[in-house]
């Protein structure tokens, strides 16, 4: 029991040490024993949900040496919180969906897909669990390589562009997340950290400068990922490249990484800096939330228009995390596992008629609800889902993003942001009227057939989940609150110091961590705003005369 | 025995020696030769100065290095006749496929 | 004596050595090769190792070169006498004698260590040179010493594939 | 019964449950139907329970909440799924489950035969329950998913007709320019929440405390902020003005749709949305009066269009637009409990005249189908004379339709009397009350001029359908011929519950059963309004012959026009070309929001796809990656492929490497 996490995480390698045993072509052994790993890990990964504690701490941790090189010691030392909780669980739950989906779509190389797929699933498992530094940056580079082959390969007509741009554009982010983490490292050796545990590194104290270097590098790399305005032309042409598992997975999971990585990585690391530069984020995720929403209404192919909707989406993601209170970041992380759910289910869907036409242009569509009248109720659903009506998940997310972003500094984003509510239901509805209603005109359409046994068992437990979680994500909520509430604690004290840098730097003489001193800041005080917290960088001794260990940081 | 130094300077012009032959000459074995034979000049530093220092891995290392020799030997003698069987021809100017 | 025995031994690994570099015929360069091998024999008796001398002279004299000569005899080469390699030969040997050059720099700028393990020559000769290294090599480099038997293994199941078939 | 009031929307959810899953396979029309209609009849039942036992009680325990399971709580934001009962949201579900009810049994006999029987009903009853909970929910965010939960199932039945590109159209029209509204919605609530939680640690969506705390809220400023985004959401959902051009369109959505959602229930929501919050929009005078000025003027605006349109449920849409027009202007007056009568009164009426129209268009659709003509069915010029054919249809509709024009006795004439005293008197706007009170009675007499329009074309004259079609005319069926019975005879007697005091015949029950409700908003508007002018009850009096007069001319004008002189509205037509053809093509308000934002939108997301997504962004990415390309296009001719090529560069780095490290 104690080792679940690592069972969850490497029972795909286990499946496909298996897979390996299985003859080529014998497709249907193949698939079926991909499934059958996939559903075990989801299983066990529902040990890891009734085992959680509903509190701060990071669970189910095991923390042995790994390598240990010279001044670099890296250890295998993982475990969850509420954060991490329920992305693990939203992959193993995508997971198995995703390989039902490939039965029919995929002929070719079923076995090497296989093997992709599971290793993927390692590898964003590993991502997500990693409290190490190093592990984590290994895990993130293990994804990246079958994503790279499943587009590469099973792609589209343009697959070879995608995969390279998809992968040397993720490449150039995860590089400067190295040089970081590296000088990171270094930073923390002199302050007696010995290894590249993040628990030790959120009691480093930087100086200002340093905290906006390295956020700088790690929020790039996240920001490819998640991906942000103007960072996001990658994610179009690999989500419109990719196999319909291969999309589904990169919207529910592996963006995901980007969001997370800021949640985990970014900014408790770096929080003052994160203060100094959540107006240019906001700034950045409310563009890209109208700027993909415009792009997406015009788009002429289906599953181009989800790609870009899943950019406006993440948009309200980034928004929510940089609004550093309970209320936004909650709304940040129900998003990105509604986003999951409800893009992962539009992809199957594109997916489904995909195989059955061999086309996405809108235009070669229209008026299937007659012909497909169950695929039409599960395309409205998940459209609305994706809208963010009320009762559906993508509301709750939405809205608490919405709020917690408005109760802080970023009131005027909001509001601008907000107005990507109405651009969703423009676009999304748009498509689905072009696709659904009209005239059956199309001779090609009219013989198509309705969604089989096995495609809407893929679909049901995502119906399930849009509906769950919009009438009762409190069990969701409440599994993350603790770890969110800590999270926003330890950022909110150092949006406090970042803003009394200088007043401290002056007062060096006082004793050291003094908080008594510092007059209680206004919540929802603009970070960025204050013109005093940019001279802290040549006070540098000041942070550096303080203790390593910060006193505030909840332990 | 002999001083350390005229050792090394035998095994500095052999390997010296055998650089200029892998640099001219074309013929894929001689190329090869030439290989061996800067293998030896290293051999023979090992061994002088195990013998100097008094310490046998040197010597060690000598016979791991013939093990690799005889590995290679085999093996690029078996690309060489490969290469002869697909070209009629062992001369290197012939190999430039890693051309551009 | 013993100098100008090592002289000679020297004058002809060298010459032979230059041998190998300057025939045209393959057949005449893996000669002076074995001759130059057995020079190298003659050394590491001088230095007190005839387990390596016996090993040269087994392994690379007789199994490498019996390769060799073998392998040339197989394709027939013709003398390649006619291609033209001047500015090749210039910059090469340019570059072979800075090669040297530079080893040379480094003799004589360092120092040699004073020795330091329990080896001497008496030793070597009182308790016999073949038991020494066969004690070093099967008690501190067991794990390479069977590392080698896979490179070997690997090595042959190359050797066999490539030369199998046509590539 | 309190504690059952879960069970109202529960009801519906079961029908549409039943219906939308297994509809399909149930395939019997009259299960399918008696399924929806039992369940929002037995919503009907629970809801009569909870007003009898709301009458019992003392008017200050009338209300209650009930907290069915918490819904979302993250930080201090806390929002339960709760219901709230008070006696507004009483009348509320009474009229959404009475009308609904009567609308559902209605549909089994209009929509019989039609393809996807069943998807119909499950959404009738989806509607109702989204309905019932934007009524029943006792915070922002319940409200909020009523609120959006009417939009959509407004999107489905107005897309109905899929099939038809105007249908779906129209649908995704609507739900677009409701979410322009819910974005107002959404801004207005983020704005009190936090208004109340920085100012004043009250972290709350929550109606009852946010009443309970509405004294600390200033007059203007962030108030007027707040009201003015709930009234951009109100205006999305109640069709006015800018945002009321989707309600004509969504007449593509079958005849009872447009009866229950597009004129009794949906539509009215912005109106409760304001009754709701009354204490928060009183404290803002600014905002008080952008709705009154955008009520009048919507309710002419409406009005004149409905003057000149042909299609049948057309004239009724903007007659709808109108009405509730004069609903905001009640509502910005300060009448609160007169909106809420008038929305009751309408709600009976509109939904009469939807059906009679449907059961016209009934009529006709059949008759013309008998005979293979492509004639519209739902153009009155096509119409005429059906008073013979159809007896039942036509003595409700007439009843209904003297309703609305406001003459006396008819429950449209204290509603809508009531609102335009208060138009008048109201201590809010000073001088403008005199021009809000003669915008509302010119809108009022267009009303009865087009209601009376419509009726004379429909029903009297001649018959102009194809001849050939006209023996298959005939009455509609009982189970459509019941409602409208019923709805007429409230149409009659729903007023008398609400009698002016004036007339003194019975006491106002309606606005004092309201009283708990909007006491507050009366106190706080008492703070910055004089009342010293008590107009007197002589001009009260007056001013009401006044409306009943204008009403008169009204119907006056529509009987020369079109019985007397049936020549006269072509004249006009060619005297006023211009004039006409504004009207007719609705004032080009349309084309106007093409012109200014759909348009533009498009073009943009154009530009930005084609211009800057492609070109600049990719253009750098692509431009770097061509540069490496270029670079190593020229590096690559170092790789000669030649052995010894590799070799002596190999060979010339070492001596390089070891000649720096002996030198050095």
């Amino acid at each position: 029991m104690s080792n679940v996490l690592s069972l969850t995480t490497f029972l795909p390698i286990l499946g496909v040490l298996l897979l390996l045993f299985i003859p080529k072509d014998s497709k249907g052994v193949l698939r079926n024993v991909a499934l059958a790993v996939t559903v075990v890990t989801f299983v066990v990964s529902l040990l890891i949900l009734t085992g959680f504690q509903t509190n701060a701490e990071f669970q189910f941790v095991e923390n042995v040496p790994w390598i240990a090189a010279g001044p670099f010691i890296m250890r295998y030392n993982i475990g969850i919180d509420g954060i991490s909780l329920w992305l693990v669980i939203l992959t193993t739950f995508i997971m198995p969906i995703a390989v039902l989906s490939t039965y029919t779509a995929v002929e070719e190389k079923v076995k090497e897909y296989m093997i992709c797929l599971l290793l993927l699933e390692t590898g964003m498992l590993g991502a997500f669990i990693s409290l190490d530094l190093f592990l984590f940056y290994i895990f993130w580079e293990v994804m990246l390589i079958p994503m790279y082959f499943m587009i590469g390969i099973w792609g589209g007509k343009n697959k070879i562009y995608a995969a390279v741009k998809f992968f040397i554009y993720t490449m150039v982010g995860s590089l400067l997340m190295l040089v970081a983490l590296v000088f990171l490292y270094f930073k923390g050796m002199q302050a007696g950290i010995q290894d590249f545990s993040l628990l030790s590194f959120f009691t480093l104290k930087l100086d200002l400068a340093t905290q906006i270097w390295l956020f700088l590098a790690f929020a790039f790399a996240f920001a490819i990922k998640v991906p942000m305005f103007p960072l996001h032309t990658w994610l179009p042409d690999a989500h419109t490249e990719a196999p319909t598992a291969g999309s589904v997975i990169l919207a529910a999971v592996l963006l995901k990484m980007g969001t997370y990585g800021y949640v985990r990585f970014a900014i408790p690391l770096f929080p003052e800096a994160a203060h100094q530069f959540a107006p240019l984020i906001a700034t950045l995720a409310v563009i890209g939330i109208l700027y993909a929403a415009l792009v997406a209404m015009v788009q002429e192919d289906v599953k181009k228009l989800v790609a870009y909707s899943s950019v406006a989406h993440l948009g309200f993601v980034m928004l929510g995390v940089f609004a550093f209170n309970v209320e936004g970041i909650s709304g940040g992380m129900l998003q990105m596992i509604n986003h999951g759910i409800s893009t992962g289910a539009l992809f199957l869907i594109v997916g489904f008629i995909y195989e059955r036409r061999h086309t996405r242009l809108i235009t070669d569509f229209g008026g299937l609800s007659k012909q497909m009248p169950i695929f039409a109720t599960i395309f409205m659903i998940v459209t609305f889902s994706s809208v963010g009506l009320p009762g559906t998940n993508g509301f709750v997310g939405e809205f608490l993003i919405l709020l917690g972003a408005f109760e802080s500094q970023l009131r005027w984003w909001t509001i601008i942001a907000t107005s990507g509510v109405i651009l969703s239901a423009v676009y999304m509805l748009w498509v689905f009227q072009r696709v659904m209603f009209g005239e059956l005109d199309n001779p090609k359409n009219q013989k198509l057939l309705d969604l089989n046994a096995r495609e809407i068992a893929i679909m049901v437990p995502l119906l399930v989940m849009i509906f769950f979680m919009g009438l009762y994500p409190k069990p969701f909520i409440d599994k993350m609150d603790p770890a969110i509430k800590k999270l926003v604690a330890q950022v909110r004290v150092a949006s406090v110091n970042a803003q009394m840098v200088p007043p401290a730097a002056a007062q060096m003489q006082m004793p050291e961590g003094h908080p008594a001193v510092m007059p209680q800041m206004p919540a929802g005080h603009p970070g960025g705003a204050m013109p005093a917290a940019h001279p802290a960088t040549e006070a540098a001794p000041a942070p550096h005369a303080a203790p390593a260990v910060n006193p505030h940081a909840a332990k | 025995m002999e001083n350390l130094n005229s050792y090394l300077v035998i095994s500095a012009v052999l390997f010296s020696i055998g650089t200029i032959g892998v640099l001219t000459r074309k013929n894929a074995i001689v190329i090869f030769m030439c290989i061996e034979l800067m293998l030896n000049a290293v051999n023979l530093t090992f061994v002088a100065f195990s013998r100097h220092l008094g310490n046998l891995d040197g010597q060690v290392f000598v016979f791991f290095i013939m093990t690799v020799a005889a590995a290679e030997a085999a093996v690029g003698l078996a690309l060489i006749i490969a290469f002869y069987n697909n070209k009629e021809s062992i001369d290197v100017d012939d190999v430039n496929l890693m051309k551009w | 004596m013993e100098t100008l025995f090592f002289l000679i031994i020297s004058l002809v690994a060298i010459i032979s050595a230059i041998l190998v570099v300057t025939c045209k015929n393959p057949i005449n360069s893996a000669l002076a090769l074995i001759m130059t091998f057995f020079c190298l024999a003659t050394y590491y008796v001088m230095l007190d190792a005839p387990f390596m001398a016996a090993v040269q002279v087994m392994v690379y004299a007789g199994a490498i070169m019996v390769l060799m000569v073998f392998t040339i005899m197989l394709l027939n080469i013709r003398v390649d006498a006619t291609k033209k390699h001047s500015h090749k030969l210039v910059i090469g040997s340019i570059v072979g004698f800075f090669t040297f050059l530079n080893v040379v720099i480094v003799l004589v700028k360092s120092r040699a260590a004073l020795p330091t393990g329990p080896y001497s020559g008496e030793m070597i000769k009182k308790l016999g040179h073949t038991e020494l290294v066969g004690k070093e090599i099967f008690t501190n480099f067991l794990l390479p010493f069977e590392i080698t038997s896979i490179l070997l293994l690997v090595a042959i199941v190359g050797a066999v594939i490539l030369a199998k078939k046509k590539i | 019964m309190f504690d059952n009031v879960w069970l109202i929307p529960l009801f519906p959810l079961i029908g549409f449950l039943i219906n939308g899953l297994f509809g399909k396979k149930i395939k019997n029309e009259a299960v399918i139907g008696g399924i929806g209609t039992l369940m929002i009849f037995l919503s009907f039942l629970v809801s009569c329970g909870i007003l009898m036992q709301m009458i019992g009680l003392p008017p200050e325990q009338r209300v209650f909440e009930k907290v069915v399971f918490p819904w979302i709580h993250s930080g201090h934001f806390k929002a339960d799924m709760a219901f709230l009962i008070d006696p507004l949201s009483c009348i509320m579900i009474m009229v959404v489950t009475g009308v609904g009810t009567l609308i559902h049994l209605y549909s089994i006999g209009y929509m019989h035969g039609e393809e996807g029987f069943y998807r119909f009903f499950a959404y009738l009853n989806l509607f109702c329950m989204s309905m019932l909970l934007l009524v029943l929910g006792s915070n922002m965010l319940v409200m909020f998913i009523g609120w959006e939960g009417v939009g959509l199932c407004s999107y489905l039945l107005i897309g109905y007709y899929f099939h038809k590109k105007s249908a779906g159209d129209a649908a995704k029209k609507a739900f677009v320019m409701n979410r322009v509204g819910d974005f107002g919605f959404l801004i207005g609530l983020f704005t009190l929440y936090w208004w109340f939680g920085s100012n004043h640690n009250i972290w709350t969506v929550n109606f009852m405390e946010i009443k309970a705390a509405s004294h600390l809220l200033p007059y203007g400023g962030v108030v007027t902020v707040a009201t003015l985004c709930f009234f951009v959401g109100a205006t999305g959902k109640s069709a006015q003005i800018p945002l009321f051009t989707w309600l004509p369109d969504a007449m593509e959505g079958p005849t009872p749709v447009s009866a229950l959602i597009h004129a009794a229930t949906m539509v009215t929501a912005g109106v409760y949305m304001i009754a709701r919050m009354s204490f928060v929009f009183v404290k803002s005078p600014e905002t008080m009066m952008v709705i009154a000025v955008i009520g009048a003027a919507t309710a002419i605006f409406a009005a004149t269009i409905g003057t000149a349109q042909n299609d049948i449920k057309r004239v009724l849409a903007y007659s709808t637009v109108s009405q509730l027009g004069f609903m905001f202007l009640a509502m910005g007056v300060g009448a609160f409990s007169a909106g809420i009568f008038h929305l009751m009164t309408h709600a009976f009426f509109k939904a009469c005249l939807f059906l009679g129209s449907g059961s016209v268009i009934h009529s006709m659709h059949h008759a013309l189908h008998k005979i293979h003509s492509h004639d519209d069915a739902q153009d009155m010029r096509n119409m005429g004379g059906l008073r013979s054919a159809m007896p039942i249809t036509f003595v409700t509709f007439l009843v209904s339709t003297i309703a609305i024009a406001g003459i006396p006795g008819f429950s449209g004439f204290f509603s809508k009397d009531e609102i335009l005293w208060q138009a008048f008197a109201n201590p809010y706007h000073g001088d403008l009350n005199i021009v809000l009170w003669g915008t509302g009675a010119i809108a009022a007499c267009f009303t009865a001029f087009y209601m009376f329009r419509l009726v004379f074309m429909t029903f009297f004259g001649e018959s102009r359908i194809n001849p050939k079609a006209k023996s298959y005319l005939h009455e509609s069926p009982l189970v459509i011929t019941i409602p409208l019975m019923v709805l007429g005879a409230l149409a009659v007697v729903g007023g008398y519950i609400g009698m002016p005091k004036i007339l003194g015949m019975l006491p106002n029950y309606f606005e004092h059963w309201l009283d708990p409700v909007f006491a507050l908003a009366t106190e706080y508007s008492h703070k910055y309004v004089s009342h010293a002018a008590h107009p007197s009850h002589a001009l009260e009096w007056s001013l009401m012959g006044l409306s009943v007069v204008i009403a008169l001319v009204g119907i006056g004008i529509a009987f020369t026009m079109y019985v007397k002189n049936t020549a006269l509205p072509g004249k006009f037509v060619a005297t006023f070309p211009a004039l006409h053809r504004a009207v007719y093509n609705k004032w080009y308000v349309d084309e106007l929001y093409d012109y200014l934002f759909v348009n533009p939108c498009k073009a943009l997301g154009q530009f930005l796809w084609k211009g800057f997504d492609v070109v600049i962004i990719d253009g750098v990415v692509n431009g770097v990656a061509n540069v490496v390309m270029g670079f190593s296009g020229i590096f690559r001719y170092l790789q000669s492929g030649y052995l010894y090529n590799y070799a002596l560069s190999m060979a010339l780095g070492v001596v390089v490497m070891l000649g720096y490290f002996i030198f050095k």
